[in-house]
């Protein structure tokens, strides 16, 4: 998309995560769908079969399944961070549904924008950046007066 | 001249400036000749070879000053003195100017799951404030160790492919959305086993 | 078919009996509008708690709070560690309200008073030790600091809210203010202290306050108005004489952007040199320079160390570097 | 083959009219003048913005080689060294580091930089030095060949 046309982040991470320990981001996940339309099936079945092999590898999020009369059967993702993420599952098969939800738990839930430097650095210069005068010799501050011994500017 | 001359020949020949034309000669040949004729002859690049004179350091004193440079060099990183280290990593067909605690934006799939520590194990560059180890191109994977941490897998941004030809009832329009990772660079740590 | 149209010309003829509806419902556009500025005046709904929205189990929230963060916390004392005092008298209250006798309206609950105590000495403590191992050179003001600055409101309510210990605090007011928010989250670190001891919790607090120092300047967190003197004050403490400032470098003196780099030097040695765009200003930047090298909180220090249980790692690897 | 579902999506013909529309303004609003209210001219601009950025994707790469490029000959040429001197020494002592990389050194690493940069200009005198040789003349009789126009 263009560049101005489009909002824009740095990269960033949530609590300086992965320097000390990892913490995965998405803290609840509300599965809604419908217990007799067809386009909930592939949620029903993702229900029936996935829905708690997962929330047991994943004990820190918490999953709420909650069947009410609905057309488009969503996922809603919140994230530590507060964000909250919707994803409509409609016609989705239950394969799908488990990548999605693979997907959204891998995700920090900062805003999906264009990021403008691939890289992040709190230290961009270790040595000191450069300026006009690294490289030149520190002699050219030195004055003499006539053959008397050198000084240095006083300020 | 449109005939092979020979070098023990042109030899004979005064001046050095045919001799400098076909065959190099090093400086100190012409600047003899110079000494013999006390003539004034102008400084061009006739009189002398056009390359600055080089003079190497004597392989002797070089070695030893080497073997001062790396004791030195050794016992800073032993005693861990070295400060914040930086290194130059590559990683996803990509160079990064990396250090401690940095992100970096990875366009594709990293086959590992998030929270994972990985080892980038291309290191191509490694430097303190006071002291750079530059691989010829790969630094030794026992010398140094950089690890990160992928911390998140997402999606870009929609990347919307357009074309268009005017005039020419041509237009495609594409909506593309890549997978990234991010990774942490967690520590890089430098053994003490230079030679 | 010629039969049916004429039956229906027949009745288009004799008219429809009840009035026809218009196929565009004119009436909803002004509705909306009507409703959108009402909302407008209004002004946005006042907020909820998660807790009160659907979908929330309490238990499990807890339970996953302390597995997201990979502690084992006692899941009893976790839960007395979001419990404030103004949650216990409210519902009290509105228990009394809805005519419950005294005895039956008492929640047998603790509040997170003593809890927060702990974490918040325990934090304190940690914190001054660690810094102190980490730059034996700072003095006690920067130490003090330093220590202020990762314990206070505004750093702790940051990490609070990105551990979403927003959602599980149990709190009459909606939102939650900062002291709450602090409380609440120094109150965690006490329920941690109780349940796994102070090991876990050294690491649990150099996970998630310490990262808070990263591209943090000394000086953006310890206010030193006047630099030089506090140098003075350091450098004749170190028995080192006392510092003379020297342009070292200057150019575009005559311009609107001038720069000057003023050298500090003890002993004819040089010891910092800082730029600035008046020589005052210089110099009083060489004199952070000095400082920042002095207490060994230069930019380019050796970045902390991360790993779990410090101590044991360095000496595995000193052992390993023999 | 039994195709239940084509006719199905010949009637079905996407969003109503006006999201279609703001769809595309959506992407105008930024526009100066009419072309970002008035959808006519806003698909058009809207149009040529994604072809330029389309476009721009691609020249981007080439454009900020070329700036790493201008950075490295300033940087190389305060160490006395020249750009493409710098970078086939670099290359003869099997140095892979790339352009983004080094202008990089060279901005924040002046001291990496400027070993980098000795290091290319020892190994061009090293390469110059094994070039003249010995300084004595080749054994025997050899010919070159001049030609004339």
């Amino acid at each position: 998309m263009t560049a101005r046309g489009t909002p824009s982040r740095f990269l960033q991470s949530v609590l300086h995560n992965g320097v000390g320990r990892y913490v995965c981001q998405l803290k609840r996940l509300t599965l809604v769908f419908s217990k007799d339309a067809q386009p909930s099936r592939g949620a029903r079945e993702y229900i029936e079969e996935k829905v708690v092999d997962f929330a047991k590898q994943n004990p820190g999020i918490v999953v709420y399944i909650s069947p009410k009369p609905c057309r488009v059967p969503k996922l809603v993702g919140e994230y530590l961070n507060g964000s909250v993420r919707e994803e409509d599952i409609n016609s989705k098969t239950a394969e799908e549904i488990a990548q999605l939800i693979q997907k959204m738990a891998n995700q920090s839930g900062l805003d999906i924008i264009r990021i403008r430097k691939p890289y992040h650095t709190d230290n961009p210069s270790i040595q000191g950046q450069w300026h006009l005068f690294t490289n030149k010799p520190t002699s050219l501050n030195l004055q003499s007066f006539g053959g008397a011994s050198q000084h240095t500017d006083s300020p | 001249m449109a005939v092979s001359c020979c070098g023990r020949l042109l030899r004979s020949v005064r001046g050095a400036a045919a001799v400098s034309l076909l065959r190099p000669l090093p400086r100190c040949l012409s600047s003899q000749s110079s000494s013999l004729q006390p003539s004034y002859v102008p400084k061009t690049s006739l009189s002398e070879p056009p390359w600055p004179e080089i003079k190497l350091p004597d392989p002797i004193v070089e070695t030893e000053e080497h073997k001062e440079l790396v004791q030195k060099v050794n016992s800073l990183i032993a005693a861990g003195q070295h400060g914040r280290l930086f290194a130059v990593v590559h990683f996803a067909s990509k160079q990064w100017k990396v250090t401690n605690e940095d992100l970096v934006l990875i366009n594709g799939i990293v086959d590992a799951e998030c929270g994972d520590r990985i080892r980038l194990e291309k290191v191509l560059l490694l430097g303190s404030d006071n002291f750079t180890l530059v691989g010829r191109p790969l630094l030794g994977k026992d010398l140094v160790r950089v690890e990160a941490t992928v911390i998140e897998k997402t999606e870009s941004y929609p990347k919307i492919n357009m074309k268009f030809w005017r005039r020419h009832r041509y237009q495609k329009k594409k909506i593309t959305i890549f997978p990234q990772t991010i990774l942490r660079i967690n520590t890089i740590e430098i053994a003490p086993a230079l030679s | 078919m010629s039969l049916l149209l004429l039956g229906l010309r027949s009745v288009a003829a004799a008219g429809l009996r009840c009035p026809p509806v218009r196929g565009k419902k004119r009436w909803l556009w002004p509705y909306l509008r009507y409703l959108e500025k009402k909302a407008a005046l209004e002004g946005p709904p006042p907020p909820v708690p998660r807790s009160q929205k659907p979908n929330f189990d309490y238990h499990a929230e807890i339970v996953a709070f302390s597995k997201r963060l990979n502690e084992t916390f006692s899941v009893q004392l976790l839960k007395t560690a979001f419990v404030n005092q103004s949650y216990l008298v409210e519902e009290e209250s509105r228990r009394r309200a809805l005519g419950l006798d005294h005895e039956t309206a008492a929640l047998n609950l603790e509040d997170n008073q003593k809890l927060a105590e702990e974490g918040s000495d325990f934090t304190q403590s940690y914190l001054t030790r660690t810094l102190q191992q980490a730059f034996p050179n700072l003095p006690e003001a920067g130490l003090k600091a330093l220590v202020d600055y990762l314990t206070s409101q505004q750093v702790i309510c940051h990490v609070a809210q990105n551990l979403s210990v927003e959602d599980l605090t149990l709190s009459a007011e909606c939102p939650l203010s900062p002291d709450t928010l602090q409380k609440t989250f120094l109150a965690v670190i006490g329920a941690l202290l109780e349940s796994s001891g102070p090991e876990k919790t050294e690491h649990f607090l150099q996970d998630f306050l310490i990262p808070q120092m990263i591209g943090k300047d000394l000086f953006d967190v310890w206010f030193v108005t006047d630099p030089m003197s506090l140098l003075v004050e350091q450098l004749s403490q170190r028995n080192i004489p006392l510092p003379e400032p020297r342009i070292t470098r200057q150019s575009g003196a005559t311009t609107v952007l001038p720069v000057y780099f003023v050298g500090l030097y003890c002993d004819k040695k040089l010891i910092a040199e800082g730029p600035g765009e008046t020589v005052i200003a210089a110099e009083e930047e060489a004199a952070r320079v000095a400082l920042r090298k002095m207490f060994g909180f230069a930019e380019n220090r050796r970045p902390w160390d991360y790993s779990p249980y410090r101590q044991d790692n360095s000496d595995k690897k000193a052992i390993h570097t023999s | 083959m039994v195709f239940l579902s084509l006719s199905r999506w010949v009637r079905s013909r996407g969003p109503p009219r006006y999201w279609r529309v703001q769809e595309v303004l959506q992407h105008a609003r930024h526009f100066r003048g009419r072309k970002n209210r008035c959808f006519s001219m806003a698909i058009r601009a809207v149009r040529r913005a994604f072809v330029y950025s389309t476009k721009a994707r691609k020249a981007k790469k080439r454009n900020m080689r070329t700036l790493w490029i201008t950075r490295l000959t300033a940087a190389v040429q305060e160490h006395g060294v020249k750009y493409p001197h710098f970078i086939s020494n670099l290359a003869k002592c099997q140095v892979a580091l790339n352009r983004k990389v080094m202008s990089d050194l060279a901005i924040c690493e002046p001291k990496t930089f400027k070993s980098l940069a000795a290091l290319s200009k020892r190994r061009g005198e090293e390469g110059l030095v094994a070039a003249l040789g010995d300084g004595k003349e080749p054994e025997g009789i050899f010919s070159r060949v001049v030609h004339y126009h």
